[in-house]
């Protein structure tokens, strides 16, 4: 599936850009591209990010994916991690 | 006064480049002449954070979800506290100094304790939920993204996408 | 930021023939770069009281009073709740039309738990223990002064005048 | 001794000016004063106005004063009835 995938916060050090277009085959729910982008990461990203990863949440412009949440069609997902507004 | 639910909720999300957060703004949307009691939070960019001296704070955000979740933080506040309240959530994003307002919370209700639980209510959501992130900007020069609250969905038992 | 603690508190009484209250005049009072969070509770005049239809609230006031017992609540609360903390209290006298503003308070501190505390600490002392009557006014012309709670002086023993 | 009494809320509906101003011989303490202008009370208001003054209390400028408290040697002293603030 071809994944857009945004980043906030911290995670956009690690890139050159506010988002990252990937590639990744047979992935159809949120814990599929979890396991498929950390692959990523590893090969891509320091291990301060790989760490960072395990604390951030999987989300769509109107909610978070849980682990089965199927993949939304157009395949547009933003990485967030921890939360500090207000 | 008999507005539905979705019209006595406003949230906003207001850059810092095109205006700075103005809470006669909340004060006006939520005050309603059915209402006795407006609380109203406000948060404000401070001088100093884990002990060192701040010269200001980015806060970015993922906007569109930011928005949702304010909404349906005012919703549950208002589900908890008051049917018939009304509530204003507006978090500023950019480049703020100290003394610039990050985030105008306000609930109104009939009553005054209803009206505190709300607003309080609200911006813990805010905190805890919100997909914003606070980059803070030292004296020295140096930043630094806050730890921060991971994220964690609602229970799947909840959600239409759940088991 | 290192004001003595008097210094830091500020008690209005504000004749409603003269200007109203201002919400934006607390604000900038409890503002200081060392605070991250300012809780504001704004009373104001609602139109159903007692399950009737009000016009508007005439407050008659003991001001001297008034402002000592203000100032005593907000010493109190700021004691209780963050001793480097500010706070406003101001309560509008004379007759006040639906929607006017009765009363402001606003607590700030370095965070928002004592902001809220300290707040909601300070609008309890002025209902319980201020020297304040309101007589409502309704649609039919009649006219109430409200129940009310009765005044109790602080125990003996804390007082120079006790047994 | 000579008392000023002013008068506030509802009690402002028993009287025709803002205060009151008694001969009370022999009175020194708040209790003395209770006393003794619950008796005027009774002669010259209605019963509404004395029930109300069981509810009530005396106080200066600056303080409530106790039954036991002296009362201030200008005599000037306010009747407050059950408040209602806020």
């Amino acid at each position: 599936m071809n994944i857009t995938l945004q980043l906030f916060g911290r995670f956009r050090e690690f890139a050159d850009g506010p988002e990252l277009r990937l590639e990744l085959p047979g992935v159809t729910t949120a814990a599929e591209f979890r396991a498929a982008f950390e692959a990523w990461a590893r090969t891509h990203w320091p291990d301060a990010a790989t760490a960072l990863l395990q604390a951030s949440a999987i989300a769509t412009e109107t909610t978070l994916l849980h682990a089965r949440s199927p993949l939304p069609a157009d395949g547009r997902l933003a990485l967030l991690p921890p939360v500090s507004g207000g | 006064m008999n507005l539905a639910r979705e019209e006595r909720i406003a949230c906003r999300v207001v850059d810092i480049a095109d205006a700075p957060l103005d809470p006669l703004d909340a004060i006006a949307f939520v005050s309603d002449d059915a209402f006795g009691g407006i609380d109203v939070f406000i948060g404000r960019v401070r001088t100093r954070s884990l002990g060192r001296q701040c010269v200001g704070i980015h806060y970015d955000m993922f906007d569109p979800l930011a928005l949702a979740v304010f909404r349906r933080a005012a919703e549950a506040s208002i589900e908890a506290h008051d049917p018939q309240a009304r509530c204003y959530i507006a978090h500023a994003k950019g480049k703020l100094a100290v003394g610039d307002l990050a985030v105008v919370v306000a609930f109104a209700s009939a009553h005054r304790d209803a009206a505190f639980r709300g607003c309080r209510q609200a911006i813990e959501a805010v905190k805890y939920q919100a997909p914003i992130w606070k980059q803070e900007h030292f004296t020295d020069g140096s930043t630094a993204w806050s730890e921060g609250t991971p994220l964690v969905a609602a229970d799947a038992g909840a959600g239409a996408d759940g088991a």
